[in-house]
């Protein structure tokens, strides 16, 4: 149903460089009164570079806006925001040290004359628009104590608080579950009757294909194309996006042998500030060699502490019995679990993961460095560059070069970089928390299948991912988790998304879950 | 709280208490001063006296001038960072009856007891003199100036360029006078910039000792130290005296403490005999010659 | 890297509360050194509150620049610059005080707001900065008084040299009301206190500095205008300054400009000891006001019981860590 | 907050390259203000690189502390510290060169690695717990000295007072090499400087050290020891304090506790200038070496042309703003 109206936003042939590389080669843009505008296409495609010059952060690109017709040069985010154009960026924008009221009204404060902000009335419209959206927190509670997943909900409210012409979302799933995710569908369905205009990026095939009025595909900074969703079959779109054909993934793994590698008895954490309050009650499972463990579950559910248990970074006091191949496994470092071949690859990459002014080589060796360094700590750089190149071609981890710091890649690559580390300490027990969070399909699909690798390799692996696609289609079992508590254990060949989102839901409750 | 202070006998069960408050003790000078002082009470068991540091800062040396009265002290002895901040605060202390002694700089106006002090400009005079006279009346001079926002900087300098006479000696000159800040590293960089700009210099005048010994130090990693005479001022037993004594420096000119005098005063004034409303110390010049003896006094 | 926990914890263990109980345990300390007494007269208290009121005014500024995630070295710098220029145009100059007192608070608002605009445009460093611009108005200060100080002893035209007489301004800053119980420079830095509440609190700049101290970009992105927000921290750091100069000048009637020196880092010992955490984004006037209080009793002690100079020191280097550890509830 | 863009970049570009152009930029500055031609003479350089070294060896530990991003403002008094334990242990105390600086710089290390302890174990903030350590030691110095400088003119134990000549080792360490156109201080500062890029390039602390820099909670998950990196961290910074030290007493020929006053200010300013940030995670002592000369030579450049004060002053500030602009590439 491509719209008959004229355009509510445009943007021609839009160039941007960044420093002497150009990212953007003279791209076309536009999106209509009452669509969905999908951007899609591979990480460092450009797409948020292109949603950044719409919503008035790049000010200097070559190109021109148009806004409802009128030429427009936005001079900042205040100029864009106040034109009309609401955008929630890919990554967080809130400031974790100030509450949600302060947050909600940033940059757009209500004021008397005197320039005094208006505190009783900024809360009084939080509460409303917090009910509207659903959330039941208090507008005076801190944004560093909310789970992403409350603080990307926020994002949102925050851009539909200020009535807006256009609403651009870069990525805003990546933080949500399932539930969180099924609450924004039905506000934008809301929006696009109202006559919005969305654009809207993600890298998940079925948000794409469940929102989408028209899809534009980007790769390297070109425009590759523009269709009706209805006239682009899935594979047609990823070969667009990725310029080749990717192989299908079968969904039955081979089988992993039975010897239990980790064993968990009645875990509890409780949490250290309040110890009434237990982030885990009571998980008890066991993993075997070569199998790949899917824990699901809704933000806070929990599953995120019982990893960071395994690897000796708890969030709070723990308690009952973690075996390691029979022996007790209670590491009180992450170093620790590291030499026991135990890893974590945090669902953070940005604040728990990478350093972005480190070299590839250094960050990707961090954690093994001790496997190249000979008397005194001198560290033997030959070695340590082959495994890096190694374990890098492995991953196809594509990068200017080694020496290049990580934050100059894209994030698929950073996310490879990440992975290539945890994997060079050559782990019997891979811990990885929504290893897949934020990248484009293409390398989706290579960690996967590197995944399957692994695990043949005997590799065992615990994974926590809120796709369901990809749980389904790789966890050998899948436990459920709801509010610390296991609450079905499914099989990964008969399991179904209905089934885990039944069990993961539990009872009726606010959306946001036990957020502490 | 317009109390008196309470007084005491001055015997040694209930001693006089004597508050002294010294501007700072970042100069060895003034640790010195502090010293004699010290040295000077302890041979009279009739006095104790409390020291206070007021870290350069004319406010906390207010704030201990306020300080003494609160704890009422006999008599104050005070060595001020600053003329101008402290006049009020010891005339107060003054009028409030507590007798105060002023040591080497001066208050403004003449609500105090007793004024004990050296003349820096003089002292400079004199050094300017004996380089002048050492130098037959010619040769090409280096200068290391201390801070020349302080009032013993501009003194020194202004009584060294007259001690100097160059109006009536042309080939006598200043060929290079850089600013230490009293700071002997300073110095030494200093003396390496004259070193390396002038290849020939007679003489160098230091507004200090440790200058002048910094100075010396730059010479002889060049070794010129030979070929100019070095001259600072000060001369502390432990630091100018032994520079002389050891045949670093060629001269040194005492700017004394006054610390010993002022307990004299002070005894006088608390035995309620007349004292002096000013006290001009004089100097003594410190020669390899005569440090044996233990230098001469300048009449 | 270093930001406190606390948040979820029960009040007792609030920044606030906190401060205070390090407060009560210093003065705690002076009841129990009270120097035969005098800890326990009013006038000591009156005295410490009139020698610790420069440094506070200082620390406001700093606080609010803390806050925006900056540090601010000049402080000390631009101090003496406007004691030396307050001294200047009232005594050889013979201005009124009040264009006077205009003048050099703009300048001190105005050499502030150059740092702030490095650091908000040229995206340099605030240390760095601010440093550069302490050593640069050091020097200008010496520049605007000739090298020596400034004082009622002033060279006529005619070259010869008159005393003046201190114009009635100085004496005013210097002079104490409320029956000589309340010091003039402590009104003016409670004045301070009440306008940094005022813009931190209340005002929506406020709300931008802590947004951009605590999360720059993310403000950037909200539509808080980034550079006008440091810019105006900075300047009223600056600002901030000029009236502790001014104070400075009078209390010494006279305008030095070797005066302040290494003042910033006792104002920032100040901010930091109320709680206030140098990473931004966090914090309140209110705990630098007794941080301030905290100092000025450590000094006010050490100084009543005559302490000398290297206990002093070694007490204090001592005592700022016990605080600060207290603080962080450890 | 204010890290430098590039990274893309080509090598123009390149920190390196930038300090190094900066640099060159301030030697055509001596070459026009060349003095009479005296700064066309390799005595000139000699004795700027003598009058550098010490400051340099603060910087080289003030490298890896902020790479650590950390700031150590302690080093000034810990090599005041160190000045006279290593004049009282060898004038007075007679002990042997050797043992004395070995007892020497393992106090640095021990009272840097106290700093680190605070800062890695109590989570407190770099900058107030080495300002706390920075007037500790200080105070400690003058317990030691007795308030006063420690010269070869010692007491002996009958009260009365000696000159007992320099020991070889004052006179080794102030002495010059290649005929006389070397200084061994310069030497120590090279050799510090070789040590410290050992350690940040070559060692698996350096590794530890930029990773903890860059993001300590990554570094922790990663199995870095946290801890352990920084207690070293500051225990090197506090070891080539001790260095310094030495050398500073052995330059005065005497220990004095007030030598090295805001010796860290300077520090700092060569690392940025170097363009290594304060934020960590990044930058090398190769910049900080370069850093070094370039304020080596503006030092060098004011005094041989006798520039007053203020000017000094003024110059200095505006340079350093200059300076780092041009390293950021604006
Ligand atoms: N601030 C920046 N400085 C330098 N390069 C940048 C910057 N921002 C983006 N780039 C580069 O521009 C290209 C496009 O980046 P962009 O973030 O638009 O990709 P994207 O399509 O959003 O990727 P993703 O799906 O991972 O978010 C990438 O190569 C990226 O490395
Ligand atoms: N008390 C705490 N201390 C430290 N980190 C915490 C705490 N509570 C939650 N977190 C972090 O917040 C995130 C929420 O974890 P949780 O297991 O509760 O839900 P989750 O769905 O696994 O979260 P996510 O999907 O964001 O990983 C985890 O990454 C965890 O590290
Ligand atoms: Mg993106
Ligand atoms: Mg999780």
């Amino acid at each position: 149903m491509a719209p008959t109206s004229p355009p509510l936003l445009s943007v021609r042939s839009a160039r941007k460089s960044f420093g002497p590389v150009e990212v953007l080669h003279g791209v076309d843009f536009e999106v209509a009164a009452g669509e969905v505008h999908v951007l899609a296409g591979e990480n460092g495609a450009g797409k948020s570079t292109l949603v950044n010059i719409l919503s008035g952060v790049h000010t200097e690109y070559d190109g021109e806006v148009l806004l409802q017709g009128e030429p427009r040069r936005f001079s900042g985010p205040a100029d864009a925001a106040h034109s009309g154009i609401a955008t929630i960026h890919q990554e967080l924008s809130l400031v974790p040290a100030m509450t949600v009221a302060d947050n909600l009204f940033l940059g757009g404060e209500h004021t008397d004359r005197w320039r005094q902000v208006d505190f009783t009335r900024q809360e009084r419209e939080a509460r409303r628009l917090l009910e509207k959206a659903g959330l039941d927190l208090s507008p005076r509670s801190l944004v560093a104590e909310l789970p992403v997943s409350l603080q990307q909900m926020l994002e949102i409210v925050r851009a539909l608080a200020r009535e807006a012409v256009v609403l651009i979302l870069d990525e805003p799933t990546s933080a949500l579950d399932e539930r969180g995710a099924e609450a924004l569908f039905r506000r934008l369905a809301t929006l696009r009757q109202e006559g919005v205009g969305i654009v809207y990026i993600t890298h998940r095939m079925d948000e794409i294909y469940r929102l989408a009025d028209r899809i534009t595909v980007l790769r390297d900074g070109h425009h590759v194309g523009t269709s009706p969703a209805g006239q682009l079959p899935p594979t047609e779109l990823v070969s667009r996006m990725v310029g080749r054909d990717l192989a299908a993934i079968d969904r039955v793994p081979p089988t992993p042998d039975d010897e239990v590698v980790v064993r968990v008895r009645d875990l509890h954490i409780r949490h250290r500030g309040l110890p009434t309050h237990e982030l885990v009650g009571g998980v008890s499972f066991s993993l075997r060699q070569g199998e790949i463990l899917g824990l699901a579950g809704l933000q806070g559910s929990g599953a995120s502490h019982v990893l960071r248990a395994l690897f000796g970074a708890a969030d709070g006091r723990v308690s009952g019995s973690m075996e390691l191949s029979g022996r007790p496994h209670f590491p009180a470092s992450p170093g620790e679990a590291i030499r026991e071949g135990v890893i974590l690859l945090s669902s953070h990459r940005k604040a728990q993961g990478l350093a972005p002014d480190q070299s590839v080589t250094h960050s990707v060796s961090l954690a093994s460095l001790s496997r190249y360094v000979a008397s005194l700590g001198w560290i033997k750089r030959g070695v340590e560059r082959r495994a890096v190149q190694d374990v890098t071609t492995r991953l196809r981890l594509a990068a200017a070069s080694l020496e290049a710091p990580v934050r100059t890649l894209s994030g698929g690559n950073q996310q490879k970089a990440y992975l290539a580390r945890c994997l060079l300490t050559q782990p019997r027990v891979l811990l990885l928390d929504e290893p897949t969070r934020g990248i484009d399909i293409g390398a989706k699909t290579d960690i996967y299948t590197l995944m399957r690798a692994w695990a043949a390799e005997g590799i065992s692996i615990l994974l926590i991912t809120s796709e369901l696609d990809e749980l389904l289609l790789l966890s050998h079992r899948i436990l459920v988790l709801h509010r610390g508590r296991i609450v079905a254990e499914l099989d990964g060949n008969s399991a179904t998304k209905d089934g885990i989102m039944g069990a993961a839901m539990g009872h009726a409750e606010a959306p946001g879950g036990a957020a502490p | 709280t317009t109390d008196t202070p309470p007084g005491h006998a001055g015997t040694p069960g209930d001693p006089f208490v004597i508050g002294m408050s010294q501007s700072n003790l970042g100069e060895p000078w003034r640790v010195q001063m502090d010293a004699d002082i010290r040295a000077a009470a302890e041979t009279r068991p009739n006095l104790r006296v409390i020291f206070k540091d007021a870290q350069n800062n004319s406010l906390t040396q207010r704030a201990q001038v306020e300080e003494f009265v609160e704890q009422g002290v006999d008599l104050m002895i005070i060595s001020p960072k600053e003329a101008a901040p402290l006049t009020g605060p010891v005339a107060a202390a003054y009028r409030r009856g507590i007798p105060v002694i002023v040591l080497d700089r001066e208050v403004q106006g003449d609500e105090y007891t007793c004024f004990i002090g050296a003349d820096n400009v003089r002292i400079g005079r004199e050094a300017g003199r004996w380089i002048r006279e050492a130098l037959g009346g010619e040769g090409r001079i280096v200068e290391l100036k201390g801070l020349m926002t302080s009032t013993p900087g501009r003194d020194r300098n202004q009584g060294f360029l007259e001690g100097l006479e160059l109006d009536d000696h042309p080939d006598l000159e200043v060929i290079f006078s850089g600013e230490m800040e009293w700071l002997e590293p300073n110095a030494r960089r200093e003396m390496e910039s004259a070193l390396a700009t002038n290849d020939v210099i007679d003489a160098v005048y230091a507004h200090n000792d440790p200058g002048a010994h910094g100075a010396w130090l730059a010479a002889r990693a060049t070794g010129r130290e030979e070929e100019m005479l070095f001259v600072g001022i000060d001369a502390l037993p432990h630091e100018g005296q032994q520079y002389v004594a050891q045949g670093i420096l060629d001269a040194t000119f005492l700017y004394p403490t006054g610390g010993a005098e002022a307990i004299d005063m002070a005894l006088r004034i608390l035995t309620g005999e007349e004292v002096p409303k000013r006290i001009t110390l004089g100097t003594r010049i410190y020669t390899r010659e005569n440090i044996a003896r233990g230098g001469e006094a300048i009449e | 890297m270093t930001t406190p926990r606390g948040g979820l914890s029960p009040w007792v263990h609030s920044p606030v509360a906190r401060a205070l109980l390090a407060l009560l345990l210093m003065m705690a300390l002076g009841a129990v050194f009270s120097a035969d007494g005098a800890f326990f007269r009013w006038s000591v208290h009156r005295d410490m509150l009139r020698q610790v009121s420069v440094y506070g005014m200082l620390a406001c500024g700093m606080t609010v620049v803390i806050i925006s995630a900056g540090i601010d070295l000049s402080v000390s710098s631009l101090l003496a610059l406007a004691a030396v220029s307050f001294a200047w145009l009232t005594l050889p100059g013979a201005w009124p005080a009040f264009y006077a007192i205009l003048v050099v608070l703009a300048a001190g608002a105005a050499l502030g707001s150059l740092s702030g605009l490095l650091v908000a445009r040229m995206r340099m460093q605030p240390f760095i900065v601010t440093l550069a611009m302490m050593v640069f108005a050091r020097g200008l200060a010496k520049v605007v008084s000739g090298g020596r100080k400034i004082t009622n002893y002033v060279t006529a035209p005619d070259g010869s040299s008159v005393v003046v007489d201190l114009p009635r301004v100085f004496h005013v800053i210097d002079s104490r009301v409320l029956g000589g119980n309340l010091s003039i420079v402590t009104i003016v830095f409670l004045v301070c206190v009440a306008l940094t509440w005022v813009v931190l609190e209340r005002l929506r700049l406020g709300r931008h500095i802590y947004a951009v101290g605590g999360n720059e970009e993310a403000a950037r992105l909200s539509g808080v205008p980034v550079r006008r927000t440091l810019i105006l921290a900075y300047a009223l750091s600056g600002l901030f300054a000029a009236v502790a100069g001014i104070c400075q000048a009078a209390q010494e009637t006279q305008g030095d400009p070797e005066t302040g020196m290494a003042y910033e880092l006792d104002a920032i010992a100040m901010v930091v000891i109320g709680g206030t955490p140098l990473t931004g984004g966090k914090g309140s006037v209110t705990l630098t006001l007794i941080g301030v209080l905290t100092i000025g009793y450590l000094q006010k002690i050490l100084s009543l019981n005559a302490a000398p100079e290297a206990t002093r020191l070694m007490l204090t280097g001592a005592i700022i860590v016990c605080a600060v550890l207290f603080q962080r509830g450890k």
